[in-house]
């Protein structure tokens, strides 16, 4: 059983927030659900839906057609009339939509008289379309009125119970006009430990369970959400959060407290991440531990803000001049989102290198219902050396050679030994120099001395599907619930499995999993949502497998699991 | 007790004869009279002659990138309110590159002080006009002259209501004065800062030492530092005569250790790894 | 003659009841005015809800990066000074993210009109503090209220001597006002900068269109801006009472026309190829 | 026969001086040159080297021996005498050194006392040195008058009168105690038609022939000598040359400047170009032409200032958020920085993209004599759409479709027609759109149309030496002149050949020369003054092709004739 719901209307109707009621209260009733938002650069007018797929299993991307369209004016239904599956119906209200609908698939629902007759404020009809489509769906509008009060009830009782009120009614018509239209069996019971959570919200979750003490950045969508979560979250936890004035500032003042002794972090898209590469280099130099959150939309340049695409990836894995290692991770699910954020604060401070968590609008927005994160699962372990230990020292070199290339990370002012980092190439002691042979052994240390121990820690692509595939789907970052689905939706004669790398630099060894050999005895189709198939370029440089075929989609939407499914019926044979 | 050994460094870089040594010694001269020790403070800096110097003292150092100094010590002071935070820039490192840090780092008002060695040329990178260099004058890379006009430092940061705006000269008879200010300023609370005008002998062949020395006298007596329109109309002072002093302070409010998440003290004390997922979740279910 | 109809753009794609309606159709209005033909200016902006402006309108644009309206402005200027540029963006674009270029544009004082759209919040990314968000206020990225305090652009405007440095408010009263400003400002030989106060309906709630139009008043007649010193004080008022009008003018030197290589007429209209390589290279033998 | 000269001293001491007059003196004499610099980041002290190569016949890089070390001070002795050859001998001034050389190779001079006998400045003793160098290698006096006077001539004639003076006295010291130690054959005639040029004044003479209107940067060594080159040529042909107030104004006002109709350029070395990739996407989308100069160093961040490296080639292939087409060439010797900077404008104006010209310190600073540029090789064709053309047009939309993905260039103001250009993705009119179709179009007609003819545009790699060679040196950007002598010198029976790539993105094809091929069947080198390789990783995951060694240099030296061939020994066999 699933069922995909659109609804659609201006920016500034509140879909967002029909959308996120609706969706919290179908996983509060035991539906999985997953959603995704599309929406316009601009704050009122325009056209923008947000789309819920329910079902009784755990669902991990979006359909194509639409079972139950909300239509919040005359646009949506121009819009997404044709996306209507065979049952497909819309929920319209003519007064709002200033037109009458024709056909069988149209439901009128009196919004606007709802509103009127119980002489409260328009916007409300909103919770007449939630109470409507609760309705329609024949479920019980109960829950609805916790979760209401969730939302809003800092706005006073008095709105909450308004909204319940208005709810109700379009519930009760619902209810009369258009029973058992939709009749859904019961859910699952058990989701009580289930989550429902999005990507940013997964990311900012994840910095906070690693010590995150510092975050800056400057607004850009879609990576904001971060910044959101945590800024809410610094009171009780003595964390700052701190808008900077631009991305320059934001990444040196990272750098600024992760020196000073704090997991420091930031967050931006691709155009912000262009202005903080110099500085990414400035971490990679003074080994200075930073954690940044790439959050992409699709460029270049302002390109379209708001939506979503995998295009910066060879940007994270070379932007900034010189040659310093780094980590790069790319999770596919909010959970791994989340435990990445927590390795990536992990690496960062081990090895005192800069690591990027890219993500994209996509998976930042898509809320999807997932089993709780566990506390057990976290790498929580302080690498810093002060107190005693570092008080009892003698002596103090911010670079001293290591076999390992790891100089103990001493905070300053928490001893009487100096730490004197250096953005020039510098000795042991953290002062200038300009020596080849100190150069040389500075590099060893940095660079190649790590290295193969970052490697190391990289986990192998998770596989999915045939153990002994015919057709391999290729992917990495946000595709990872689509290409599940559609593993799951083939048939199984056609022995289809999913190689999905969520931890791409350096890519990991294949002396645990020999994914290399995987690769070669299949038909590879390599899924990316951008132009040049930049995954499969660098999976040919660094493996020397070159994919059979390649998918891409670069018009700012996501894939859909029928589209794809669709795309790949041409090399699925 | 601190003395001034305590503060010896790398050997200096420096051409013979610059203005830089100066301020170097100066500082040290401070820090002695702070009873400052070495690991009680940090010096940022950025990248340009002056932006060396954390190398020829003995401190905590941050040297980073060029123009990127305030953003690093904002960052260090917010994590560690306890660390005194000095942030040590050139002319064209601070007004130039980092023109848009020094106006917010400003506005922020953090704790920290800002020595900018004002030479009045980009040194480093042998010779090219900074915003400081008077609007006019050629060098290699400013064939018909400067196009710009000289900014002016003192007024730009009143304009900003900045906590604490100083300016000083690098010179012999400058320096006890020097030495008093950059204590004052950082025992102010509150973003301090201190342009120094600092002769360049190779490539600043006209403000040079003597340049200067014709030219600077002190704020007299009595001026009165907190009045925000005299502070303007004095810094537009440059020529024939050229104040140096206090211009301006205030006592506005800090970003720092009354804000919420640091009432618990410096963020670098705090617990890593204290929080609840279970309890941060909560909205999630 | 040019008529309003000639100025017809896209439609905007700002919310009912924004102050951006006000600022776009004074624009034409003093275009119109002007007698200024659509591809006889370029409106250069950045990235924000004002910056869209150029969109609505018909004229040579260049949108460009948010932040960065005003070197592109200037290396129009620079290439064609024939051409009007003018230049538009909001209180983060160009006080925030793009103040380096803020301090240095008037510096240079290219022949640029600016407009800074400012409603004191970031509008198009959803209403967090910009610079000139008053200090305390609460948002979603400021969960204990902005910690810097409010810049005021006309202060640091006057303090960096910008060529004409000017308040309006667009609401009804102030519209007039506005477009012979908007006029003014673009037959000023020079920098000229407008901070227009403009009311945002979405995301700030407290800076409204009624609380401008209750505060904002005009400079008395007999005001003289070419005081630098009493346009400073003046600029300091902001509270109950709000002034705008043209608080500083000055005529100092423009880097435009006069320069040497523009002294033939603009580059573009420059022959392209025709420097003689033979003796280009004399120095090489 | 050839000759090493090594000029050695502290920073401010005049070496740079000295070295250019005598390598001017060596050029107008009739010898080939090859100069190269060492020095340290700061203005005065330290250790700084000039180092001169002269010989009958074309030279191209520097050999690590000396045969003649002319030391203004005591460091550079202890510094620089393990360098000598077996002829090797050291001038040296015992009072300006503060100490009596030990040994045969010590010529002692006594310039200081040439100085105060003559009573002149101190400063002059460097004129005696030069007088001396000559004396002692034999050769006549007389041109130096004349070529002091062209160099220190605004200073007055007295001051140069009395240079000659100080120079004759060195001479004829030389003469009198060294005679016909060092005896040079004479130079074989005709070098008139040749040039001394370094890299930074190929590309500024380049800029110039392209009709560079506008030159916007922020100073930053070792670029700055491009803009230093322009600026002094700025009054007479009418070019703006602005020093911006950081980086990212700098690549602004240049785009802007191309918009406006005028060829402009920009230039910087790594950290600045950090600073500049958002602009770079901006060109990108915007389709604006525009031609970016970077000037490698040693990076992480500031990292070694004053020295070399190729560590950012990565970095330009892929600076930039979003997808884009970009070309990038990477010279290797004067002459090349000449023609590909034309060839870099003259693509950025044909089909409105950024064009990155990549060098480094060593290409930049390096002199060499060269035949002079001809005219007759430039690309000089104006593409913009104006005057007539322009305003006949009934319409005029910046981004109209056409098959090449090329819209005819219009000037805005020439015409009554609007040029409207937009970072957000827009239609062909230039206004922002957010639907997919035309984000698709615009992404083929921006990118998929453009790159295959841009990669038909590049010129493939150079093929040097064997023509079936057994051995393949690969290299790219500033080691041409090392892989080049480096074939000349080994033995023929070896058949070793160089693969000199100048054009490297995007990679030639092998339609007309089969490159690939010539990888294939040989055992390939690559030789990069790099850590990681990048150009060999570039190689492969273009053409499959992996190169069977790799040699690489990183201490912020460029690599000498001599030891390359050493490091060489390991493979050649
Ligand atoms: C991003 C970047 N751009 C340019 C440079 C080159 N650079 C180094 S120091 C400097 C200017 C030095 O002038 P100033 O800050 O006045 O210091 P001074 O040397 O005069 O003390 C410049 C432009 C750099 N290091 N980084
Ligand atoms: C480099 C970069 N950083 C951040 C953004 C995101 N961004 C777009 S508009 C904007 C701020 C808008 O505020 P303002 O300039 O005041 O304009 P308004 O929308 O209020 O008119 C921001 C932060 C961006 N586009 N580019
Ligand atoms: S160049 Fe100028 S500022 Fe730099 S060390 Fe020499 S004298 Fe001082
Ligand atoms: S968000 Fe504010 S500034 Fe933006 S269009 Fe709406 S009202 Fe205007
Ligand atoms: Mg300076
Ligand atoms: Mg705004």
């Amino acid at each position: 059983m699933e069922l995909t719901i659109r609804i659609g209307g201006e920016a500034g109707q509140g879909l967002q927030l029909i959308g996120t009621v609706l969706t919290t209260y179908f996983k509060r009733l035991g539906y999985h659900v997953f959603t995704h938002q599309d929406y316009m650069s601009r704050v009122r007018g325009g056209h923008n839906f947000y789309q819920i797929r329910l079902a009784d299993k755990p669902v991990c991307c979006s359909r194509q057609q639409v079972d139950l369209l909300l239509a919040l004016d005359s646009n949506t239904i121009d819009l997404h009339e044709d996306a209507l599956s065979q049952q497909g119906r819309i929920i319209y209200d003519s007064e709002m939509c200033k037109r009458q609908g024709v056909g069988r698939h149209f439901l009128y629902m009196p919004f606007t008289a709802i509103v009127k007759e119980l002489a409260v404020a328009e916007v409300m009809v909103n919770s007449a379309a939630v109470g409507a489509v609760i309705g329609i769906l024949g479920l019980d509008l109960q829950p609805f009125a916790e979760i209401i009060a969730d939302f809003i009830g800092k706005k006073g009782t008095e709105v909450v119970t308004t909204n319940i009120k208005v709810a109700q009614a379009g519930h009760d018509h619902a209810v009369s006009d258009y029973a058992g239209l939709f009749s859904l069996p019961a859910p699952e019971a058990g989701l009580q430990s289930h989550i429902l959570i999005n990507g940013s919200q997964a990311m900012g979750l994840g910095a906070l369970m690693s010590g995150c003490k510092f975050y800056s950045a400057y607004p850009m969508t879609p990576s904001t959400g971060i910044m959101v979560f945590l800024a809410a979250k610094a009171a009780e936890h003595g964390l700052v959060v701190e808008q900077a004035e631009d991305e320059i500032a934001a990444i040196n003042m990272a750098l600024g407290a992760s020196y000073a002794g704090v997991r420091a972090m930031t967050g931006t898209s691709g155009g912000g991440y262009a202005l903080m590469t110099e500085g990414v280099s400035l971490a990679g130099i003074t080994e200075t531990p930073i954690v940044i959150a790439e959050v992409q939309r699709p460029g270049p340049a302002t390109g379209l803000p708001t939506r979503t695409e995998q295009s910066d990836l060879f940007f994270v894995l070379y932007g900034g001049h010189g040659e310093f290692p780094r980590v790069v991770f790319t999770p596919g699910t909010p959970e791994q989102a989340f435990y990445l954020t927590n390795k990536a604060f992990h690496l960062a401070e081990k090895y005192q290198i800069p690591v990027i968590v890219q993500s994209d609008q996509y998976l930042a927005d898509c809320q999807w219902t997932l089993p709780e994160f566990a506390e057990e699962g976290l790498l929580q372990e302080d690498f810093r050396l002060r107190g005693q230990a570092l008080q009892e020292r003698e002596s103090y070199q911010r670079y001293g050679y290591s076999d390992s290339g790891i100089t103990p990370l001493a905070v300053p002012g928490a001893s009487r030994h100096l730490v004197v980092v250096d953005s020039d190439e510098h000795d042991e002691d953290g002062h200038i120099i300009e020596d080849a042979e100190t150069r040389n052994r500075m590099m060893t240390k940095r660079l190649f001395n790590k290295l193969p121990l970052l490697q190391a820690e990289m986990t192998p692509p998770e596989h999915y599907g045939a153990a002994e595939p015919d057709f391999l789907l290729i992917g990495y970052g946000s595709t990872w619930g689509l290409l599940k689905e559609v593993v799951d939706h083939c048939p199984p004669q056609k022995a289809v499995a999913m190689l999905h790398f969520s931890e791409v630099w350096p890519l990991p060894l294949s002396d645990t999993f020999d994914y290399v050999a995987l690769l070669e005895q299949a038909t590879t189709i390599c899924v990316e949502n951008n132009a040049t198939s930049q995954f499969a370029t660098l999976l040919h440089s660094q493996t020397g497998h070159r994919c059979t075929h390649r998918i891409n989609r670069f018009d700012g939407r996501p894939f859909t699991l029928d589209n794809l499914m669709e795309a790949l019926n041409d090399y699925l044979c | 007790m601190t003395t001034f050994a305590d503060y010896d460094g790398q050997k200096p870089a420096w051409c013979p004869g610059c203005g830089n040594f100066a301020i170097l010694n100066t500082l040290k001269r401070a820090l002695v009279d702070m009873d400052m020790e070495p690991h009680h403070f940090t010096i940022v800096s950025g990248i340009g002659q002056g932006a060396k110097l954390p190398h020829y003292t003995r401190c905590n150092t941050f040297n980073g990138l060029h123009g990127r100094t305030l953003p690093v010590a904002t960052g260090i002071k917010l994590a560690n309110h306890d660390m005194v935070v000095m942030a040590v820039a050139g002319d064209g490192d601070c007004y130039g590159e980092g023109g848009n840090h020094l106006l917010h780092a400003i506005r922020r008002n953090i704790n920290v002080t800002l020595l900018v060695h004002n030479n009045q040329v980009y040194g480093l990178t042998k010779g090219q006009a900074s915003p400081t260099t008077p609007q006019g004058r050629v060098t290699k890379t400013q064939p018909f002259g400067a196009l710009s006009s000289q900014l002016n430092p003192m007024a730009l940061a009143i304009s900003l209501d900045c906590s604490f705006v100083a300016r000083a000269f690098a010179g012999a008879s400058g320096l006890p004065f020097l030495k008093e200010m950059i204590k004052e300023a950082v025992n102010h609370e509150g973003f301090a800062m201190i342009d120094i005008l600092q002769n360049c002998v190779t490539f600043n062949k006209v403000n040079t030492f003597h340049w200067y020395k014709e030219r600077v006298y002190e704020l007299e007596e009595g001026y009165d530092p907190t009045d925000r329109v005299e502070a303007f109309r004095r810094s537009l002072e440059w020529g024939e005569r050229i104040p140096t002093g206090i211009f301006y302070k205030n006592q506005r409010p800090v970003c720092g250790k009354d804000i919420t998440p640091l009432q618990k003290g410096p963020l670098v004390g705090h617990d890593v790894f204290s929080v609840n997922l279970r309890q941060e979740s909560a909205l999630f279910y």
